[in-house]
């Protein structure tokens, strides 16, 4: 009863937000998930940054595996009617210049205000940045989904982020394994709570003070 | 690729595993030997590794000439990259190593930003604005301008004095389509060096590729290399 | 079109003739009647004489719906534009005339710098730098920098309320594809405007476009609307 | 005997600069008519601003007239195999980036260093500047082709362009209806002289001094 959400239930809370007609782009690890649950009668079309608008989803037989046919997390995909393929620039065009609707990305960190990182662990010293700068800036919404803590039980949601940021002030909505979080103007507003978790308990794995919304409910699937 | 020197600034394409990847003129160059080279790629070579036993589940866990190659032959002293390293710590990549050691320089470019300013490079920009980046350690020592309220950096462009690129399909002038997602960085980056070398499946006369499909027009080709093995990654 | 109100900026795809115009969503601007318009395009209007007696020399001398139908109705206000006037000062242009009069606006902008300043829009660029128009009345007031020893000067991006433009053919999300040059400007201003509107010859369903072929990807359009009667330019 | 060559004359001294595998941008007027000359032999491929390279002659029979088959001004073209199709940006990314070998362009003026202005009549007071700005500033080798005296008989060759400039120090080579004159660091070297012209009478319809080629020649078609 009492569990924090396993990866693909932290994923299908995800999709939940996708509206029809959405343009989402998906970052590497649970934020792929979420393309298998798109909430029936939506149409969503996903992005990848390699340069695909519109693809199926991820090839299941690995007899249909194409090496020009992939994700930008490598992961073979597979062709839908209405795909589009385009070059880097243009692709990064789409991200940048605010014609993503949605991004859904992984996090190492939250700040209080929605600064986000999560490219760069301090113990490696080198990391790939990849899209996820331009993904951060450029999406018109902007979703991580993460563990609320890390391995050793630390917070992730912090009042600074004290790992190398990927963007300030960029997240809309955080969605962990306990609860679902708004970033506001006010600070982060507490919406939606793990079954069979308390206020306090989140708030305990949580930096800064949570804003507890009026209308809190339990994890909406 | 007799022309490629010591000190060269290559731009190499890449993306996720070999789609795209020129593969074959990788193992020209490093057979060609030259040394001291810049590359200029999304990735840094791949991670090395065999295709796990069984089926791989991505396409960066397969095996094919890389830019790690060219590293572990001492040919390569910089680069300019999105991913410059391999996804799993535990398993480095040869151009991780050496940078660790000091032997190598690296500059970490976003995606995007890598993008348009080989883009930029290609079309005569001399520099550009983007949100990209600010607040965070790419933003370190770059120009900062509030435009309309935003906060923006000064990106430079990039160019090489070689391309090193893959496509599906050449004509004799040099135009070029590819293949699905495996178009990625090759069509700006054979706008943006001074000589484009592309590796293709095959080669056409001008006329057999649809002229409305073209991306690459072939001005910015200079060399085509037909690849000598089917099947080949 | 109801939502276009007084005061828009609209992108306005033209280039040489009645090839790639959206001339029935213009006509039906229009009858929409929005006044007070800034009018993004290469030409500001086409300069509204009738084909000439027998068979006409170039596709500028055919007549078809265009900007000038907006100005003749007093809706324009401002234009950007690289061809803003008639390439023959005895037959004026109705915005030019309008222009000489005092009572409309004009920024003239080298094609190049228009269509890198809509790409620039469409693709959250705050701005660049570009060595066209340097030591011209271009850079007049313009920020100048020399950059490994050239001069540029820097030109904004440019965006509009709505893009008005033409393609062949679009599938349902409205990907797009063109016809021959008829392309110019049409994929720029797609990107660069808060609401697309595109004027079709046909529609397909998803599948009915070669995926390799698409130009626009269907994110960029918000309207499409279907060409009404066959063989009208 | 002594006539100042024809506007195709010119165009075809024009032609003979193409090199083989050229890629090669004609600006409206004399220019364009550069495109019929290519010296056989030689393969040249002719972009156009919006937006092709590698088409055919221009249409000769109105029946083939295709308003979706245009050049830069507006002349109906035709279809050769390995034509190419791309939008305004890629055009101009292919001029601004240095990619076109050769561009033509007519001329009102041009200076001593090279100063090309050609798209600004003053008297006219507005005027349409098209893509000259950035084909003067991105070829590699920039030919101006032009009468050279305006109708009243003035130079159009200057020390100093007084009209609106298209670009400084922009071009290489000038061809006129008189002469053939390269412009120098050195300043405008006069390679070439119409049939039963003499170097008194080139100059005396220059504005600047013109230095004498060793090698000066009649205009070799």
């Amino acid at each position: 009863m009492k569990a924090r959400l396993e990866r693909t239930t932290m994923a299908l809370r995800v999709a939940k937000e996708f509206q029809d007609g959405d343009i989402v782009n998906l970052g590497i690890g649970i934020p792929t998930l979420a393309s298998d649950f798109v909430p029936e009668g939506r149409t969503v079309l996903f992005h990848t940054e390699n340069g695909a608008i519109g693809f199926g989803p991820l090839a299941s037989d690995p007899a249909e595996y194409d090496i020009n046919l992939i994700n930008a997390g490598g992961q073979f995909i597979t062709l839908m009617p209405g795909i589009s393929f385009f070059d880097s620039a243009l692709s990064f065009a789409i991200v940048r210049g605010g014609h993503l609707d949605v991004a859904v990305l992984g996090g190492l960190q939250v700040s209080e205000r929605g600064d986000l990182a999560n490219w760069l662990n301090p113990r490696r010293g080198v990391g790939n940045v990849g899209g996820g700068m331009d993904i951060a800036v450029g999406a018109k919404r902007l979703i991580v989904v993460m563990e609320h803590t890390t391995k050793e039980g630390e917070p992730k949601i912090l009042r600074e982020c004290t790992y190398e940021l990927t963007a300030k002030e960029c997240v809309d909505l955080i969605v962990t394994d306990l609860a679902v979080i708004d970033v506001t103007k006010d600070g982060l507003v507490l919406k939606e709570i793990a079954p069979g978790y308390t206020v306090e308990e989140v708030q305990a794995v949580t930096e800064p003070k949570l804003i507890v919304a009026t209308d809190i409910r339990e994890i909406e699937l | 690729m007799k022309d490629i020197r010591d000190g060269a600034t290559m731009m190499v394409a890449s993306f996720g595993g070999p789609g795209g990847a020129p593969s074959q003129l990788l193992v020209a160059l490093r057979d060609q030997g030259a040394k001291n080279l810049t590359i200029i790629s999304n990735s840094v070579g791949m991670y090395g590794f065999d295709p796990e036993p069984g089926v791989p589940k991505t396409a960066t866990a397969l095996s094919f000439p890389n830019v790690t190659m060219l590293v572990e032959n001492g040919q390569v002293s910089k680069a300019i990259a999105s991913f410059p390293v391999s996804p799993s710590s535990s398993r480095p990549t040869a151009f991780e190593k050496l940078y660790l050691e000091g032997k190598a320089e690296l500059e970490v470019v976003p995606q995007g930003t890598l993008a348009e300013r080989i883009r930029a490079g290609g079309a005569g920009i001399g520099g550009f604005f983007t949100r990209t980046g600010v607040g965070t350690r790419m933003a370190v020592g770059k120009e900062h301008r509030v435009i309309d309220g935003e906060e923006y950096i000064f990106e430079k462009p990039l160019r090489a004095d070689f391309a090193l690129i893959r496509a599906l399909r050449a004509d004799t002038y040099g135009n070029l389509i590819y293949n699905m997602t495996s178009r990625h960085f090759n069509p700006i980056m054979a706008t943006a060096a001074n000589v484009t070398i592309v590796e293709v499946d095959e080669i056409v006369e001008p006329g057999g590729l649809d002229s409305e499909a073209i991306v690459t027009p072939g001005v910015f080709v200079k060399r085509i290399v037909k690849r000598t093995r089917e099947g080949d990654q």
